[in-house]
């Protein structure tokens, strides 16, 4: 318990610091993580007397600053006024593509997934997706995604949006949109380089040295423990409840 | 003028083949299981612009012949079982979506264009899939490539919403997709926790959240209509339950099981 | 984040040359008059869906350097005097249009498309007169000519309403192309009659009728800053003074009479 | 006085008469004529146990049906929810076109009217627009308008609405969309066929014998006097006002 605790606290911490400086992050249904990591931010901004920073939760009331229905997240993307968003995917492959339709051939899929939700229009709007992924495995990233639900850069059209970085159980990841791929930033402690490159499906570019993902530091852990746990107990009160327990 | 009727007539103006347009927030698990009861077949659901539990109940009944979705969910109880299998089987015609397409789609019956044109979805294989999508030149303004997609006018929107008024006006609050499933489709039929007396028009701040009679073509009452799936300001959702659901319909013996509970237990609440 | 500011900080954030959209309902005066005494000129006016007094106003001071507009008229009290005059003098830019095409403009710039698709219009010389819409071939859906128009993302959207909260929320009510032309604008910039402590937000009611304070940039109160026009729930319009403008509007000496007064009556009142 | 109240039943009758059938009629401010038409047609509607009529006043809170801003009117025509709507014009010709802009050559206008509002919108949408001007003078119903705020027939592209009749001071006239012209119904008394003719600036087509306008009976009386007027006032005092006071 106390492990899975210190896990989700250092994707928590690293989330936190993919958002530095950005003041509206829209947040999914159902990712507690990515949730907790904008509300550290939020915190530290408050604290540091940084400019504050505006947290959208998608099916929360508390964390709902829209009031024009369902096309209000997509419309404010499209007006840059959302600077930060997370996306998942079934599969996802080194040119940053995802897929979330299924795999094998469409439309009679061999396994299918929910859909595409509204990944192919906010991949091209949002300046900073951060893609974020639990399992990291061959069969999640893969060489070439099997279905294109949002494709990561689109020389043929102009775009402010797109993936910035990719965190997963074991790993950071930076995306360079210039080359279309990612580069291997650092790999969580209990993990190596190597562990990474054999969970991985498809290339990367890789440092010659590749750096810990640092843990969060005393202060960080105060704040995540205490008022973050806090806030985001009003959206997610089993995963904020286990969080507790294991403490 | 808007109709108060029973749950069952509301049901029985579904004639099969119709498209039927149901929503994300404000789910009507009651008609739905009218549905169901009165035999549907051959619809089309259009899910505005996602759908879980209500979908994968008709899909598993067999009432569906098309679906266009950009996603089909349970949520925190993950994949929706009967969807799933009914795509591997290739059950019905399938038009994958993205959610603001569906919006878009909606949006342009509204305003009674043709088409509507969107941002970004350029690269999706969605495009591959979706031949009726097109990339167009920007034929004014700033230049550049845009998506186009058709309108979608629904034959009938169906959703649960808190309180009717006697006139047929619909207090949707914040909810307004629910206000633009309605513009667009020919015919909107709504469940309500309740018919309330006062007129929902009356103040600037109650007006604001209403989706006025105008639009709304039956009204059928239906207390605790969204069950297992929350209404705001009423009820949460009954997660367990969902999760029963979830559980329960993997396999097609487990499906039928849970469907004939389900019927009789909204039987009991009507 | 919003920021609440004095009437004449709000109006003087306003650059020359910059574009500000204005509305037909919730028409601040009070930022008018602060504009003008400001200095403001060159400014392109674009009025939601039409104007009357306020435009008429801006005009007479010289302040308007292009307008786009359906109409400006003065209502009850006739044509627009200054307005008519300037047209006749070929005083600014005129771009002529019809409503739906402006909420249709300002719809584009809420999506971050290049353009809208827009019913009607065929065969009307605004077609003529306005070479940035065409007339295309539908590209999907039904087939057939639509006009399209480009986006308009104004540099500021203005306007008044009854009340902010703290944190900028504003009370719009059912005054939804407030909401647009904020959506549509880089920067919105609002005057109300006052500031509340509650938190507009709070209820689904009256959240339903709010323009969240994400859109909002500079909050200024200004006490009956609609009038002489009508502000919805609090006051009605002064016709009588609407009709002394009206008449002494006609000549320019008279003009300026009426804006000297006008201009020391709105001071008394901030 | 009295007088003036005769020719405003008159046309209010004529009015209700023109919107026979309909379910929902818009009509745009500062219209107490058109206004009291259709609320004269949703009392004889009720008396006569027909299909309820709708009225929507553009401005009024107590006729507002809308909640969804400026654009909801137009969206609700394109949806084919308005069957009937007014429209006038500082110019109308013979082929129904209307000018709403201004004389002489654009954009330096040698008279200047408001602007064209939505009538380049509306007239293809509202199956059923009354055109209803009441000066009739040929300064106003001209061969060829020199702007087109909104064409009455575009053969070019499919469409639901256009104009249905117009209505003056004078006299009431059909409009033939196939045709593409007026054609004289009646005339008001008091005036002449060859009144008509001369005040009338574009040509039409007029029946051997052209019957008068039919004055309201005496129920319409009752019911225009008492309840219609009562009701107007609550959107249009003065008006009610001045009738009452004539009478």
């Amino acid at each position: 318990m106390a492990a899975e605790r210190e896990r989700r606290e250092l994707l928590i911490n690293v989330v936190a610091g993919l958002l530095d400086g950005i003041r509206h992050v829209a947040v999914g249904a159902s990712s507690p993580i990515p949730a907790a990591g904008a509300m550290l931010l939020r915190a530290r901004s408050e604290l540091e007397g940084k400019p504050p920073v505006r947290i959208s939760i998608l099916g929360s009331q508390e964390h709902n600053f829209f009031t024009n229905g369902a096309i209000e997240l997509f419309d404010c993307a499209a007006q840059g006024r959302v600077d930060a968003f997370f996306l998942g995917g079934g599969q996802i492959d080194g040119a940053g593509n995802i897929n979330l339709v299924g795999t094998g051939a469409y439309p009679k899929s061999d396994v299918r997934w929910p859909g595409s939700f509204g990944s192919a229009y906010l991949y091209h709007l949002v300046p900073r997706v951060i893609l974020f992924r639990e399992e990291h495995s061959p069969r999640v990233f893969v060489p070439k995604v099997d279905f294109v639900s949002a494709a990561a850069t689109t020389p043929e059209v102009k775009r402010r949006g797109g993936p910035y970085a990719l965190l997963t159980n074991m790993a950071l990841f930076d995306f360079d949109r210039s080359r279309g791929g990612f580069a291997l930033r650092s790999v969580h402690p209990g993990y190596s380089s190597s562990d990474v490159r054999s969970q991985t499906g498809f290339d990367y570019v890789e440092p010659p040295v590749v750096p810990a993902t640092p843990l969060p530091d005393a202060q960080t852990l105060e704040l995540l423990r205490g008022r973050v746990m806090r806030e985001l107990a009003e959206t997610y009160p089993a995963f904020a409840r286990t969080m507790l327990q294991a403490a | 003028m808007t109709e108060i009727v029973s749950l069952e007539a509301l049901a029985a103006d579904v004639a099969p083949g119709q498209s039927l347009a149901v929503p994300v927030v404000g789910v009507s698990m009651a008609a739905t299981a009218a549905l169901i009861e009165a035999g549907a077949r051959d619809m089309r659901l259009i899910c505005v612009p996602v759908s879980g539990m209500q979908a994968d109940l008709l899909i598993g009944a067999g009432a569906i012949g098309e679906i266009e979705t950009s996603a089909i969910s349970l949520g925190e109880a993950g994949g929706a079982p009967r969807f799933n299998a009914a795509v591997r089987a290739g059950a019905f015609g399938l038009r994958d979506s993205t959610c603001p397409a569906i919006l878009a789609g909606l949006l342009a019956a509204q305003r009674g264009v043709p088409f509507m044109p969107i941002a970004g979805i350029v690269g999706s294989d969605l495009l591959q899939v979706r031949p009726d999508w097109k990339v167009i030149d920007s034929p004014t303004g700033e230049p550049g490539k845009v998506v186009v997609v058709p309108a979608i006018t629904p034959d009938v929107a169906l959703f649960h919403a808190p309180e009717a008024d006697r006139a047929g006006n619909i207090r949707i609050g914040r909810h307004r997709e629910l206000a633009g499933m309605a513009y667009a489709a020919r015919r909107t039929f709504v469940t309500v926790e309740r018919i309330v007396d006062r007129n929902l028009m009356e103040t600037e701040d109650s007006a604001a959240g209403v989706l006025p009679s105008l639009y709304v073509d039956k009204v059928a009452v239906a207390p605790r209509g969204a069950w297992p799936l929350p209404l705001w300001d009423e009820y949460p959702g009954d997660d367990a339950e969902v999760a029963r659901y979830a559980s329960m319909a993997r396999s097609e013996e487990g499906f039928r099981a849970y469907l004939s509970g389900f019927l009789s237990q909204r039987r009991k609440v009507a």
